[in-house]
């Protein structure tokens, strides 16, 4: 019921939101929704009634697919990922005005019940609806609301990841045939039984898919421009949780299903990953636009887990899990610091900015906060998860994990002169007569960064969360 | 059968009604009644309440999914008549003729859906194509529809040409024009007759063309172009499918049979590959909707070969569904279309500020043609690729498929891009409620059919 | 008569009205030599059916005395498709006629690309 | 009972109370929170010092589960040994003077800038409090991370100014190379051991191969360069004299820098099998101790000095832990604690008394104006000279003994070293404050005695550096080495070869009679000319710090940078995207070309349609060939 | 060399020789005259085959009524060897080597076609070919078809009207 409840809520909502035409009624109806649907979450979390937590019906009879949702650690965690960003979206960006609101939250809503559904869903024909359904109304919300060069941009990054899909679906379809009891369930998918060419090729037709989605390098292009061309509420919704769509796709899906193949191409796809995030951290130094700079710091991010997916590491899994969940938080708190200043100031360039500390001290402080935790310092909730993530990838190969451990240190250099060229030095023309963040925004990045420390500092819960599914993962590698 | 003589009766009758009756519009609700009448006589029929017994000396054979697809057929009629039967009036001064000459396609239809000897399928064939000839020119004074006509008739008419031959040749190899040749006879038919062969090549090329399979595709951009909309609309959906089902019938008795001698599989699938060619890549380039849509007709024949190119379960079950799922798609697209003003892409910029309903509807009728999930486009193109893999070999055939799929999406976004982020000022005919309704009705159907794909099927099983 | 020989003629006949529609410009010329394939086909199945009917009886005298007279009654119904087909053909080449006072198949060439 | 999660406990709530009111509280206020935190850990770390005094180490306190999963368990335990209660006492004592200090010193900042002041040492404590008391690696790091990140944030105090900022990323930056380093020895030991706490590590160094040890040691010490500063990672500390100079004192006199040695300290274990690593350590220590050196004696910014005669020392302690001697490393850390924080506190209040002016060569003469600090900067220039009996006579003496030792080389440059920290603190002393003044007029006529404030941490801490050697004294004077007793339950000496007294004492007298020298040339070039010109050439180079910065940039940070941009500009634009964007502009151009095709003539069409029927026959015909050719392919 | 094979001969040989003269001559009417001679050879193809019923048929639609309506419209449009459009001779080169290639594929089909290696079409006898057979299988079998052709001639003459009739 729980499981149902959490797509249905959305749904209901975001339809409901395509009539309303007043905007403030509009936000506030969003925000009640997006609360619901995180009370509904947080109930899933600690609830252990399986009853509740899973729901199936009969959908494609003679297609041997079930409407078959499912909460177990990973789903719940993300699903938790999903329900909290959206309220703090909506109170980060309450005072933005958006052209015909309602539909504005109506798309977010829909787009986040597509998302659910992709984490929830026990069906592979149901995960790759899902999977399309996340992707449309963020093509809406892209291309209506943003930067001037939006509608490019968000149509390379519709086509880009349609082709992926597309290549899933084959791959999906074909599985589908090679099941023993010819049904799209999660668990006949894991006894697919597929001969070692052709789970070569479907296992790559699935990855590139996943891939794009991460994005891993060289499949990431369409990232850096659509997040900075697309409103940030969007970028937030994008960055905070569809990316990690991938990931969990390669952990509920890929992974499982084809073992060997991932085993045999293991040492390519941790090579590209890596290479990636230096190449991501390398550019994102140079950048000078902050959106830009954040989207390469989340590819090089996205890139490890993507790199330590692959080492078929227990603990290195188990911090992939949990860097999920704190790398939405973390970058969706460094979005909506981005977003604050460019409505604020209305410029995000760094050789613009400067000296904002003076004039908002509080915005400064949470924003250092963010920042500590995007470079993993200790004690944030990033350093449990990279901690966890750099072990299992020292575990498959100390030199790889040398080379990828100097990310850590690109990333502070980035960081800090991010922190650095906006904050501090002495206030310039467009910051002189800057004022503090407004109270909602503050609240939100407050939320966060109380995340942040909790997690930081005592990660157990979470982990505990993800034990079943780390193990049930580790019993189908051989 | 009752389909047949239905159709064609109801045909005759509004010959008569063209005479009798002065009130132009009054047409459009006799063919209403016609067509409906026509879904209840099919859905009889279906049900083995046949009105007239005749024996047809198994020149015809009658199977459940022919009959479904008839309905299918008459079902999408009827919707296109509702949706747009005013603008088929307005098309010239016959309205009523027009009507007649829808008639007697669906009874060419219904023919082509159960026939069993190549007879059938020659004469079903021309009743098909000759009313086309006449509607396709029927804006007489519009130079582009008379040189439709003309391209349509000439090519046609040496299709047919070829088509003869080839049965010829298959009469020559096999000594019988009936679909279900008995292969244990004495003496001389054992095994596959080589001239059945080449006369199947021949008979495979003209089907081709009927459905605008490339390279015999040429004609199909120009008439569809040509022809005034919403003859278009007809022509591009239930006429084409309905080629698709004689084709398919065709490929499962006869080709099946000789597929000992011949890899009919790598010729479809060089046909297909061409078709998605064509297609997709030159739809791209396309300023005009109309003729945009021309080229994606082309590009989703090459999507409903792959029914023909896998001949199993599958292939059948998702034909229907393609047939039905496309040709709903089509007819609202064009629906729209004839209510435009400008049928280029800049005529529907900002359609979506001034004409939220058409722009919603024709959006939804996109994603089915591009083949998003929850929309029928997708689970019928979900059948075909599902039927090829069910076949084992030519997986490649589907990742080639599926790109292409993916370049349809780039040009069918474009129309979405027109008509929801550009700003414009489209210009539209007067657009009646009624006719909203019935998009809406359109768009509704393509949903459920996306996440309910079953109830199609419930027909073929009880 | 060997069958070859007719399936021959036949043939030739058939490319014959084939090239004709490639050299030829004039609408109706292009639409006789449609016309002279179709014969062609014709004459190609009562070939074939007076060899059916041969092969029928090979043997046993008492065979049923209809084997090929489908094939001749195919012939009759390609003339019967063929009489409407010239009857809307012509209609559609007048009417262009009409319009642009030539029948010219590559005069009109507005729909291309 | 358990109090040793209060240690901790106090800074934290002071960084969070003066943290989150700091707009509120008043300086006052502020002040007492701030010093109180910090006093009441001092007082609950002497509770613990005299527990362990009397009752040994004390048992692991573990607090929760930080991570414990089936492959891996991390608790978030505490651990108070002799070692740790040592260090304890350092930190917070030290710490607490510095507390104290700072409130007078930085009296004229604003509230809010007050308070977040005094937070951020809180914060520093606090972690370097965790660093010390964790009970294995992962804790241990937390703090070193989080040293890390106070100093950046206190070197960074300054916002406005860009410099500081920039000193303030470097020492981050710097550190975090160091930290690439622990990590990596960390996660050797994880997976070889499956854990990190110290009580596994050690207890199992069997089950450690060679390289594994020399490997994880070498890590660790990498780890320990980026935070004492030692070569090649010592650049950051001099800058990170931007930071107010009471930051200067804790920081980069008493605690973080010491956090390396402690945690090789803590590794003795390990190193003390790796003879490897324990070479390395030593060279790179008295590398660096002699390194710096040569800068320290060209430098003319007070402050700068201090600096680099810090990371000097840090040489001389890791040249005791390489040659094996922590017991004699962890006195010099305790007693350089002493006389260096008094050293900065002491420039503090010249700095003070001079309005902000750190130039040598504008002061002189102060000796008649701030008496105290006069007499306080003298007892530490003395110490850490080496001058008996001052502490660090002892404590230094017990490195070079042990470095002799273990090798005479070491030895020598250690002398060396010596007597040139001896000529460049009489340097700085001779120029500081003997002569006459040679600041402005105003400046003179504002020049007082520093508040109590500031005097009396002044006084404690030239007390203790003037009898801190007392505490172990070497047997050749009687003494009974009573720290070495007391630390002998946690440190190794099994390598440290014992010396007979003769030579002992010899050894003493050379590096006395060197460093008397060098006193005396300092002085006596000094006192009457100061050299106020700008120094040639290798007093150029040594002024310019060996141009060691310039060769980073031109090596490490200009490349990198240039690679940075590289893939900005070219390979993502034109390369990936480029690339990304060309299937599309070849879609567009292949559907211009193929449309072409369509060109509305029915014979074209015909024409086609009659070629492709060949074609499909020639298929047809050949089909065996191509469908094998398919299948060599598929 | 029977009178069969000779009259056989003969009339391949004019079909052939007219059917190119369809083709080649300038004069859209003299192609017609000589496309009726095509016919007039078919047809007496048709006798020897013992097809009285196809021949007589042959002789009145085709070579009678249809010819005639081409005639006719011909003339009502007064074409003339000088109206007539001409392609450029590569394209008809292109023409006749497209048609060679086809009549090359189907001969070779023809020469491959093993079953039918050794077996004729009997020329002068076998009676199926007389009205009599014809009708009753044409109203007995082959009724439905016949039925539906109305069908097809009603559609034609509607058509007819809607595109011939002047507005």
């Amino acid at each position: 019921m729980i499981a149902l409840l959490l797509i249905l809520l959305p749904v209901i909502g975001g339809l409901i939101l395509f009539f309303i035409k007043k905007e403030s009624v509009a936000k506030v109806f969003a925000l009640l929704i997006g609360l619901l649907t995180l009370v509904v979450a947080l109930a899933g979390v600690y609830s252990n009634n399986a009853s509740q937590l899973h729901y199936d019906v009969s959908w494609m009879p003679d297609l041997g697919s079930r409407f078959t949702l499912g909460l177990d650690g990973l789903s719940k965690m993300l699903g938790l990922l999903t329900a909290i960003s959206l309220p703090i979206i909506i109170i980060a960006t309450y005072k933005n005005t958006y052209a015909n609101a309602g539909r504005f939250y109506a798309l977010m809503f829909l787009c986040q019940a597509g998302m659910l559904g992709v984490f929830l869903s026990m069906d592979a024909l149901l995960f790759y609806f899902f999977w399309e359904l996340a992707l449309i109304p963020a093509y809406f919300l892209c291309s209506t609301w943003g930067g001037e060069k939006r509608i490019q941009v968000t149509y390379k990054f519709f086509v880009y990841t349609f082709v992926g899909s597309l290549l899933m679906l084959i791959a999906i379809i074909f599985i589908y045939s090679k099941t023993p009891d010819h049904s799209f369930a999660l668990q006949s998918f894991y006894h697919a039984k597929l001969s070692a060419s052709q789970s070569q090729w479907m296992f790559w037709l699935f990855f590139i898919a996943l891939a794009i989605k991460m994005p891993m390098f060289p499949l990431h292009t369409w990232q850096p421009d659509t997040y900075e061309q697309s409103a940030t509420a969007i970028t937030m919704l994008l960055s905070g949780v569809m990316v990690k769509m991938g990931v969990f796709g390669v952990i509920r899906w890929l992974l499982p299903i084809f073992p060997q193949a991932s085993q045999s191409n293991s040492s390519i796809i941790i090579t590209l990953s890596v290479i990636g995030m230096l190449y991501a951290s390398l550019i994102a130094i140079r950048q000078d636009d902050m959106k830009r700079l954040i989207a390469y710091s989340s590819i090089a991010h996205v890139g490890l887990m993507c790199a330590v997916l692959f080492t078929n590491q227990q603990v290195g899994l188990q911090g992939v899990l949990v860097q999920m969940f704190n790398h939405g938080i973390n970058i969706i708190g460094l979005w909506i610091v981005a977003d604050a200043i460019e409505k604020q100031l209305g410029t995000r360039k760094f050789s613009e900015l400067g000296g904002l500390a003076q004039k908002a001290p509080t915005l400064a402080i949470l924003f250092v906060v963010l920042c500590l935790a995007n470079i993993g310092l200790p004690l944030t909730n990033a350093f449990v998860g990279e901690f966890l993530m750099f072990n299992g990838l020292f575990m498959y190969s100390p030199v790889i994990a040398g080379i990828a451990l100097i990310v850590i240190i690109l990333s502070a250099v980035y960081t800090f002169s991010m922190i650095q060229k906006i904050f501090y030095g002495n206030t310039v023309a467009i910051t002189e007569n800057a004022h503090d963040s407004s109270f909602n925004i503050n609240a939100a990045l407050i939320i966060l960064v109380i995340i942040v420390i909790v997690f930081g500092v005592y990660p157990q819960p979470m982990l505990e969360l993800t034990q079943e599914s780390v193990k049930l993962f580790i019993t189908k590698i051989p | 059968m009752n389909a047949i003589i239905f159709s064609a009766v109801w045909g005759v009758v509004m010959m008569f009604c063209s005479f009798l009756i002065k009130n132009k519009s009054s047409f459009r609700h006799i063919a209403v009644v016609g067509l409906l009448l026509l879904l209840i006589v099919n859905v009889m029929d279906t049900n083995g309440v046949t009105i007239f017994k005749v024996d047809t000396h198994n020149m015809l054979s009658y199977s459940r999914f022919g009959l479904l697809f008839n309905s299918i057929a008459i079902a999408s009629t009827l919707i296109y008549v509702l949706i747009s039967g005013k603008d088929i009036e307005r098309i010239g001064s016959y309205a009523a003729e027009y009507f007649v000459l829808i008639f007697f396609v669906l009874c060419g239809v219904a023919i082509l859906s159960s026939y069993n000897n190549l007879l059938m399928l020659f004469l079903g064939i021309e009743i098909l194509s000759i009313p086309l000839y006449i509607l396709t020119g029927s804006d007489k004074r519009n130079l582009k529809s008379n040189e439709a006509s003309l391209k349509y008739f000439l090519m046609g008419a040496f299709s047919t040409g070829l088509m003869l031959m080839g049965i010829a040749l298959m009469y020559g190899g096999t000594g019988t024009f009936s679909l279900d040749v008995v292969r244990t006879e004495t003496g001389l038919y054992k095994g596959v007759s080589f001239l059945e062969i080449i006369g199947l090549l021949f008979l495979m090329v003209s089907m081709c063309f009927k459905v605008s399979a490339a390279p015999f595709h040429f004609w199909a951009p120009d008439v569809y172009d040509g022809a005034p909309g919403v003859i278009t609309s007809f022509m591009a959906t239930i006429v084409k499918v309905a080629g698709f089902i004689a084709f398919l019938k065709l490929c499962f008795v006869r080709m099946t049979a000789t597929s000992a001698a011949i890899d009919w599989q790598l010729l479809f699938a060089v046909i297909i590959i061409a078709t998605l060619v064509f297609g997709n890549i030159t739809a791209i380039f396309q300023q005009s909707v109309k003729r945009m849509l021309a080229y994606s007709s082309v590009a989703h024949a090459g999507f409903m070969l792959f029914a023909l190119f896998s001949l199993n379960d599958f292939a059948s079950k998702g034909l229907l569904m393609y047939s039905a799922a496309y040709s709903l798609a089509t007819i609202g697209l064009f629906a729209v279309l004839v209510k435009m003003k400008d049928v280029t892409f800049e005529g529907y910029n900002g359609l979506a500020k001034t004409q939220p309903v058409l722009a919603a509807t024709n959006a939804i009728f996109l994603f089915s043609l591009a083949g998003i999930p929850l929309t029928a486009g997708f689970m019928a193109k979900y059948y075909m690729l599902a039927s090829v893999i069910a076949t084992g070999s030519y997986t490649w055939l589907v990742v080639i498929a599926v790109l292409f799929a993916a370049i349809s999406s780039y040009y069918y976004f474009r129309l979405i891009q027109a008509m929801y982020f550009k700003t414009g000022e489209p210009k539209t005919e007067v657009i009646t409620g009624s006719f909203k309704v019935g998009l809406i009705a359109v768009a509704a159907i393509i949903i459920i059919l996306g996440v309910m794909p079953q109830y199609i099927f419930t027909w073929l099983y009880f | 008569m060997p069958i070859q020989y007719y399936i021959i003629l036949a043939a030739a006949l058939f490319c014959i009205g084939v090239a004709g529609v490639l050299i030829r410009r004039n609408a109706i010329i292009v639409f006789m030599c449609i016309e002279l394939m179709l014969n062609s086909v014709n004459l190609m199945l009562v070939a074939f059916s007076k060899m059916h009917y041969a092969l029928g009886n090979v043997g046993n005298r008492n065979a049923p005395v209809n084997i090929g007279t489908d094939a001749q009654l195919f012939v009759f119904f390609i003339m019967v498709v063929a009489a409407a087909e010239v009857s809307v053909g012509l209609a559609i080449i007048v009417m262009m006629y009409r319009n642009v006072h030539s029948t010219d198949v590559n005069f009109l060439n507005r729909l291309k690309n | 009972m358990n109090l040793v999660y209060l240690v901790p406990l106090f800074p934290l709530l002071g960084f969070l109370l003066n943290g989150i009111f700091r707009k509120s509280l008043s300086k006052s206020l502020v002040g007492l929170i701030g010093c109180g935190a910090i006093l009441a850990s001092f007082i609950i770390s002497c509770i613990l010092f005299f527990d362990v005094r009397s009752g040994g180490a004390l048992p692991v306190q573990p607090l929760f589960d930080f991570i414990n999963i089936p492959s891996l368990k991390i608790d978030f335990a505490f651990q108070v040994d002799q070692l740790s209660a040592i260090f304890l006492l350092i930190i917070t004592g030290v710490g607490f003077l510095i507390h104290v200090y700072s409130t007078s010193y930085m009296h004229e900042e604003k509230e809010e800038h007050f308070a977040r002041y005094f937070s951020y040492l809180n914060l520093f404590v606090f972690s370097m409090l965790l660093l010390v008391l964790g009970s294995n690696y992962v804790i241990m790091f937390m703090g070193w991370e989080g040293v890390g990140l106070c100093s950046y944030l206190l070197i960074g105090y300054w916002f406005k100014n860009d410099n500081y900022n920039y000193a303030a990323n470097k020492a981050f930056i710097m550190n975090r190379i160091g930290d690439l380093g622990f990590l990596l020895g960390i996660f050797w030991m994880i997976s070889k051991l499956g854990s990190a706490s110290f009580g596994d590590v050690f207890t199992h160094t069997a089950q450690l191969s060679p390289t594994d040890i020399t490997g994880i040691t070498v890590l660790l010490f990498i780890g320990a360069m980026g935070k004492s500063a030692q070569i090649p990672l010592y650049t950051w500390l001099p800058d990170a004299m931007a930071g107010p100079t009471p930051v200067s004192a804790l920081i980069h006199a008493a605690t973080m820098v010491t956090a390396g040695i402690y945690m090789v300290a803590r590794s003795n274990a390990l190193y003390s099998l790796s003879a490897v690593a324990e070479n390395l350590v030593a060279i790179v220590g008295i590398a660096t101790a002699l390194l710096a050196a040569t800068i320290a004696i060209k430098q003319n910014d007070i402050k700068k000095v201090l600096a680099y005669s810090t990371v000097s020392q840090l040489g001389y302690m890791f040249l005791g832990l390489g040659v094996g001697a922590y017991t004699g490393a962890v006195f010099h850390v305790m007693t350089h604690a002493f006389f260096k924080a008094l050293l900065f506190l002491g420039a503090g209040s010249v700095i003070h008394a001079l309005h902000n002016q750190q130039d040598m060569r504008y002061m002189g003469g102060l000796k008649k104006y701030l008496p105290v600090t006069h007499i306080t900067f003298l007892a530490a220039c003395l110490a850490i000279s080496g001058i008996p009996p001052f502490s660090g006579f002892f404590s230094k003496d017990e490195i070079l003994a042990a470095a002799y030792a273990a090798n005479p080389v070491y030895w020598v440059l250690g002398v060396i070293g010596a007597g040139m920290t001896a000529f460049y603190m009489f340097r700085l002393y001779a120029t500081t404050f003997l002569g006459e003044f040679r600041g402005t007029e105003e400046q003179k006529n504002h020049l007082h005695e520093s508040p109590l404030a500031i005097t009396i941490p002044l006084l404690i801490l030239a007390i203790l550096s003037v009898i801190g050697g007392f505490v172990n004294v070497p047997a050749v004077f009687g003494g009974n080495a009573s720290l070495h007793q007391f630390l002998s339950p946690v440190l190794t000496t099994e390598n440290v070869k014992e010396l007979d007294s003769s030579k002992d004492f010899m050894l003493m007298g050379i590096s006395v009679a060197v460093a008397v020298i060098a006193i005396i040339i300092a002085l006596a070039k000094y006192i009457k000319k100061p050299e106020l010109n700008e120094p040639r050439g290798l007093g150029k180079v040594l002024a310019n710090k060996w141009y060691v910065d310039e060769i980073y940039d031109a090596l490490i940070v200009n490349p990198l940078s240039s690679l940075g941009s590289f893939f900005k500009n070219v390979i993502e634009k034109s390369g990936i995207d480029g690339f990304v964007n060309g299937v599309g502009t070849f879609i567009q151009y292949s559907s211009r070309r193929i449309r072409l095709v369509q060109n509305g003539k029915v014979g074209t069409y015909i024409m086609f349609m009659v070629f492709s029927i060949l074609v499909l026959w020639l298929i047809f015909w050949n089909q065996a060939d191509i469908i094998n050719f398919f299948q060599k392919i598929f | 060399m029977t009178v069969t094979e000779i009259l056989f001969w003969f009339l391949s040989a004019l079909a052939l020789f007219s059917a190119l003269m369809v083709l080649v001559s300038k004069n859209p009417v003299h192609s017609v005259l000589w496309l009726i001679v095509v016919f007039f050879a078919i047809t007496g193809h048709y006798i020897l085959l013992n097809a009285q019923f196809l021949a007589i048929v042959n002789l009145i639609v085709y070579a009678g009524a249809i010819m005639v309506l081409f005639l006719f419209v011909i003339m009502l449009m007064n074409l003339s060897s000088n109206t007539e459009p001409q392609r450029n001779s590569l394209v008809r080169l292109a023409g006749v080597v497209a048609g060679g290639l086809l009549l090359v594929v189907m001969i070779s089909a023809v020469r491959s076609a093993g079953e039918i290696s050794h077996s004729t079409a009997t020329m002068n006898e076998g009676d199926i070919g007389l009205i009599e057979n014809l009708g009753k299988v044409l109203f007995t079998q082959y009724v439905v078809p016949f039925e539906l052709s109305s069908v097809l001639f009603l559609s034609a003459m509607v058509g007819t009207v809607v595109i011939g009739k002047k507005e």
